[in-house]
């Protein structure tokens, strides 16, 4: 409001940050790299006066009312709506729920927001509804409240949905990036690079055939396998936006760890890796919505993943690297041809290359 | 400029007068244009650009690349432990 | 993927290795001519596994980098203009022009689209009749074809609403433009194979010839590479110069006539600067006179171009391979991928962003003024 | 997603609901009026397998760890941004908050997802997040949790901003419009339709000169005053969208009661009348942001309108009506010439009218 | 609002009221013309308040709901067109069309605009030189002048993108028509206060003479609506029908001089579709022929229109006062403000409309069958 | 159609030739058109209708209304509870 102080000066901005760089809002800036990542750190945490923490979990953690609770939000832009395998009302309910998971609570209930551009069809947000809701019974969480606005025709792109969930974490579950230590196993849960590719094929002007389908799923059936086995998961995340690139970067940044990736040890399904190289993609950095990320003691590894790969949802649950006293905040990849590769943030989203 | 890759045709029908294909690149399929390999036939692999076949690739050279590389192997077998020698020639460790 | 994975094994591939430490005797300075060879390379860390004493220089390879700056602010001058429908490969998006790029374009309202091919732009001018539809035709000669089809489909189909604004370069004429620099240091070529695919190999024996240096055409995958660098050393060490062909399986002697007939027809060749470089005679090609209508150049006259090159950017001595990129002062520091001053920090082939993003944990002073450096390789 | 039996056949509907009046979304379902209430009863709910009072209330409440807890989400599209008095901004966080508090929760936590437009001035973002951060710290809530989406310019409009929050409910306090009785007092905090003339006066192509700023504010403190009269407060409502009327229709219709209002005793500044009047637009259809109902048991108005007149919230309260067992579901007006008139729900949002 | 809460005190209107029960000895049917009157009755709950003698019969003064449905299908198919902006009254937007309205047509991305004056789509068509601005010109003699201004200053300002759809109609062939319907049951007017503003008074005398019936001009103000009641009554009492003006201050006997020559070089007289009754001789305005150029009927060469109105709505014998609007079988079941079968369903001075939002406690079958009838008033 | 409401000129001003003023609706001021009211001046009221003055106001007769309402007021009081006649002769109870 005009009569508050104002913290930071917007308009003779002369912070050397570099936000400076674009004076407007790019795609790179939803794109969950850099630029994202730098909105956040120079930009909102200033404005909103939250810990330096914030923007580097999955979900916030605090307790209310004796409850120790997990709560996250995500916004859903994807295009097309519909896609191999799912939609965006699985992602909104998934996605969501799985951000809650990640701090070992149980996604258990959601709200539901909508910005409907005029002009949409009433059987496309149906469908989407149904989605939703066949979602969260799969994934035992209740959509409970909910808002909807409509935007004018051109002021939207037919529906976004956003999503906020709770859950209640168990005692004795402390799980969060800073608490990525050196010697920690490093655990994926399956296949990557299956969700982005599967958008891939089906969005205008790239479409190709492939049989690969969105890995969208809630993942707490899986994290409670986990945590029944030890409660002493030092991290878990679901590499979504940005790919497991992304999400071992802001974990090494977030613990100053080194990470150390094995490139061979890489669960990417052959089609996965073919769509790639035909785009001039890096799977590393494809979205998933399906799979987890995890930081595990050494000594709890190998129990930790005999118990994944016993669940549906971990069956190719698979070791990919370490946390190492070298590289500090840095991902580095041991190639196939046993050289080495920085494996680096993106800055906006990747984008197909021809060379 | 150069990201090509090879992928066997599927299918050829004609499109407003241009030849066109579906190819396979590993189970992920693409429309491709063939105007610049006329010849190229169904079950053969083509070199694909940014939705074009630029050449056909010659299965019979690429295997025998390979065998060379294998055959290569066999003969460098003779002369002892490469790692060893890469190592020390190059002065750095090199894990294999 | 059959024909790549094979052409990936990491076992052929220290056989292959094996050859070139037994080889190596002497330093020797090679340049990979191509783009994607630069991003092969270090994508999977080769020039960490051959031997100390071959330097792989880093060519003028990546079309992207070497675009002239003045046609880039063209590009962004026609892409800002609401009647038009701009496509590119992706690319292209993040490459400064003097003062902006077509992301910013885009989110300040201009009509910014990224196709996989230009066939796809033709779609889109057949699907806008209102609109203008401009692909910005970039590339070296394995691109060329497709886009020479692409204006000859849209000539053919009569779409009025099409055009291309041209920026091809030719490889022969760089590589000869490179090697009669006084202070040349590279002693040998990596030649692209899919340019060869396009054009064959005729283009380099004078070239051999006349500087003699060898030229091995090689792929891009990394048994390729270094097959490619194997006959290489084998020729510097054995003191020949000559042309030799290790991608035989996509680059056959003649190239694909097909292609070069097309290009014959609607391009023709010219003189094209070259970002950071200057300009070389006859290196590029534009359309030519029977095509002209489809010349995006001749259809938006734009003037008001205000071009201005960063004075700290030593990208041309970059993409001459007279210095390293961590050489520049900038590197890393004022220059980085999110903000890049010259064009080889934008594309992942450029040569600088390349250094940039898999050897910064050697070159790269850390933001915290901390230099670490792992002990790896 | 295809494989889950649909619940509702939204390609061959023909079910006989109001709904299918329409094939697209258009403005009015937004306007929350009988437009949104019908996609939220006729789609969200039948989708999303919610108890039939979904969508009546402001926030849902349940209970997790023990503790019993309202949750609500609203996404906020206002244009312009900036308006007099206060910012989207200001309006994210007290919305949410309100509708929080009108459970008789203390809103403690919020959550916030940006959807921006490509080529949106970051300056313009960095005033948003410095309204929300302020209107936070003034609301004593905490923004713990975000999430960023960029859109291609077309898009969207700028910044949509949605938030979510959670708060504690005190023991013994149980609001819902379902407790609205024969009998109950009606209400309101203060001036009626400030914040809609305020936004209206720099709308374009409307634009008026006028003193009027937004009310937007932070309802909690005045809840916490009034339930220190009585834990006994039958109903609480924040009459936003579709304003006072809309509102009072919901509760009606929620708890099967009359309402019946008293149009002189409504207070309408002089402003807020006369730029009605101008307009052809009715106050009670006219949006409010910091101005709350309450439905109070006979005997605790007096005490409750107290409290409120001594908080500076509330310091205009006033009764506007009572609940009658008469016209149960409706609300009619005793208008000032002693007639009588239906207040009905609007079926979309309010248009300017010139005849 | 100074002269506006005056004519809203509740203590006088207790007096106009007293003296009208006083006065009334016999059931008389009373017209107001104009819907702006209509909703002010409804609004205030006038109808209850006055002698139940007294009948307000609601008459045909809602332009929105007289505009003929082919010019309402045409406005449409004209707002449908990608380059044009459609500006219009908020009023018309959910005005149905044979098959769509224009809050359908701008959720399929038609550009329709709502403006508070003519003046704001000139603006707009000043502001889109590319794009075609047309304004929906609807309304009685009180809005033809904003209007007529609006065609004037665009030829002025030469603003060529700038056309207007026109729909006028005036009031005083409608009286004629209605009184000399066979079955009128109307014994009395109130003119629309603010018609006569603009045009005066001179063209009532004809009628009330010819018809012998009494015409009072009257405000909108509740204060005002009962002066007008009031003075009307005292002529049906008396036996005389004269023509008397009760809204002095607002509408002298010679209009506003300034409009009406306006008019007079903008428009020209026409006869004119009223929906829902038919055509009456003389009762709409058009562009004059020299203003043609700006007529978007000449402009925009719509045809295919398919104009289909429902079969069920006897929304003619409303606006004529033949039955009240509860009388209709569709009234409150297939025809809500939601889901209009007619035009008076949809403005909120629509006599359909009206009777639905205030008087839905008396007439409307529940939606769960039950009738609640409260025992008010 | 007729949504038209009094108020007060407080600034008068040309625009591309177009006689201009805000005009205050009870601290609500809007732009409005004079050009049909040319006589009109500054604290005057004017009869707005989309933006455009129709009429201006004649005070005098507005005060004289009220005047004759006020009077009839007067007259009606010497004959008995109006309220209760009402009621009579409607049938129906009116509430004041
Ligand atoms: S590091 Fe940057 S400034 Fe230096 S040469 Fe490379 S692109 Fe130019
Ligand atoms: S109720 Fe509907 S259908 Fe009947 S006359 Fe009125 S508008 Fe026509
Ligand atoms: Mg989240
Ligand atoms: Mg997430
Ligand atoms: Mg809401
Ligand atoms: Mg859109
Ligand atoms: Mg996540
Ligand atoms: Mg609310
Ligand atoms: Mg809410
Ligand atoms: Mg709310
Ligand atoms: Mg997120
Ligand atoms: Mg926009």
């Amino acid at each position: 409001m005009a009569e508050s102080t104002p913290v930071l000066d917007f308009d003779g901005w002369s912070c050397p940050v570099p936000l400076r760089d674009s004076p407007t809002i790019v795609m790179g800036h939803g794109g969950g790299g850099q630029l994202s990542a730098e909105l956040v750190q120079h930009l909102f945490v200033p404005a909103f006066g939250s810990q330096g923490d914030a923007g580097t979990a999955d979900s916030a953690v605090f307790e209310l009312g004796g409850a120790r609770l997990a709560f996250s939000t995500d916004t859903f832009v994807v295009r097309p709506l519909f896609f191999p395998g799912g939609s965006i009302g699985d992602l909104a309910v998934n996605g969501t729920a799985n951000d809650i998971a990640m701090s070992g609570a149980m996604p258990s209930h959601l709200s539901c927001g909508f910005i409907l551009e005029e002009g949409t069809e009433l059987s496309v947000l149906g469908r989407i509804a149904e989605d939703m809701g066949a979602a969260a019974r799969r994934a035992g969480v209740a959509i409970v409240t909910g808002d909807t606005k409509v935007v004018d025709a051109g002021h939207g792109d037919q529906v976004y949905v956003n999503t906020a969930g709770v859950g209640l974490i168990p005692d004795g579950v402390d799980i969060r990036p800073q608490r990525a230590a050196v010697g920690d196993v490093i655990i994926v849960s399956g296949a990557i690079g299956v969700h982005g590719i599967a958008i891939m094929s089906v969005r205008e002007g790239l479409e190709f055939g492939t049989e690969i389908r969105t890995d969208t799923a809630c993942l707490y059936p899986l994290v409670a396998a986990m945590l029944a086995v030890t409660a002493d998961i030092h991290v878990l995340r679901d590499p979504t936006r940005g790919g497991v690139a992304t999400s071992l970067n802001e974990i090494a940044s977030a613990a100053r760890v080194g990470v150390r990736l094995t490139e061979k040890a890489l669960p990417v399904p052959p089609e996965v890796r073919n769509a790639c190289a035909l785009l001039g993609l890096d799977p590393l950095y494809v979205a998933n919505e399906g799979k987890l990320l995890a930081f595990v003691p050494r000594e709890q590894a190998e129990a930790v993943l005999a118990a994944m790969r016993a669940h549906p949802l971990g069956e190719q649950a698979t070791v990919i690297g370490e946390c190492v006293d070298e590289h500090r905040a840095m991902v580095v990849a041991t190639t196939t041809f046993g050289g080495t590769r920085v494996v680096d943030v993106p800055i906006g989203e990747q984008l197909p290359r021809i060379c | 400029m150069c990201l090509a890759v090879p992928g066997k045709v599927l299918e050829i029908w004609d499109k407003d007068g241009t030849r066109m294909a579906f190819v396979d690149f590993g189970g992920v399929v693409k429309e491709v244009c063939l105007q610049f390999v006329p010849n190229i036939e169904v079950d053969d692999y083509a070199v694909v650009h940014v939705g074009f076949a630029l050449q056909q690739l010659d299965e019979h050279s690429a295997l025998e690349t390979l065998a060379l590389f294998q055959r290569m192997g066999e003969i460098e077998m003779e002369f002892g432990d490469p790692w060893a020698r890469a190592a020390k020639d190059s002065g750095q460790e090199v894990r294999p | 993927m059959k024909y790549i994975d094979e052409f990936n094994d990491p076992e052929l591939a220290k056989r292959l290795l094996d050859d070139i430490h037994a080889t190596v005797t002497r330093p020797w300075a090679i340049m990979e001519v191509c783009g994607g060879q630069t991003h092969s390379i270090i994508r999977h860390g080769i020039d960490q596994l051959i031997p100390e004493l071959v330097e792989m220089i880093h060519g003028p390879g990546c079309p992207v980098c070497v675009t002239p700056l003045e046609l880039i602010d063209k590009a962004l001058a026609i892409a800002a203009r609401p009647e038009v429908i701009f496509c590119s490969f992706g690319d292209m998006l993040r490459v400064p022009g003097s003062h902006q790029d077509l992301f910013r374009i885009k989110s300040e309202g201009g009509d910014v689209r990224v196709v996989y091919s230009p066939l796809d732009a033709l779609r889109v001018a057949r699907d806008n009749p209102d609109r203008q539809v401009v692909f910005f035709g970039i590339g070296f000669e394995t691109t060329a074809p497709p886009n020479a089809m692409t204006v000859y489909q849209a000539a053919q189909l009569n779409i009025p609403n099409f055009s291309m604004l041209v920026s091809h370069v030719r490889v022969p004429p760089a590589i000869e433009a490179i090697m009669s620099s006084p202070t040349c240091r590279v002693q040998a070529f990596l030649a692209a194979g899919h340019v060869c695919s396009v054009m064959g190999t005729s283009e380099y024996p004078g070239l051999v010839e006349k500087f003699s240096v060898p030229i091995v055409v090689t792929g891009f995958e990394p048994l390729d590479i270094l097959e490619g660098i194997r006959r290489t050393v084998h020729q510097l060490e054995a003191g020949t110069a000559e042309l030799d062909n290790a991608y035989l399986r996509a680059a056959p002697a003649a190239g694909n006539p097909a292609a070069r007939r097309l290009l014959d027809d609607v391009f023709e060749i010219t003189d094209r600067g070259w970002r950071g470089i200057g300009v070389i005679p006859g290196s590029g090609w534009r359309l030519s006179p029977k095509y002209r209508a489809f010349d995006a150049e001749y259809r938006f006259q734009v003037s008001d171009i205000d071009t201005e090159e960063s004075t700290l950017c030593r990208s041309g001595e970059v993409l001459q391979g007279f210095i390293k990129p961590h050489q520049c002062a900038a590197f890393g520091t004022t220059c980085t991928p999110r903000n890049p001053l010259g064009a080889t920090m934008v594309s992942n082939e450029g040569a600088c962003a390349a250094y940039y993003l898999y050897r910064r944990l050697e070159s790269t002073p850390r933001p915290d003024g901390r230099r670490e450096v792992a002990s790896i390789g």
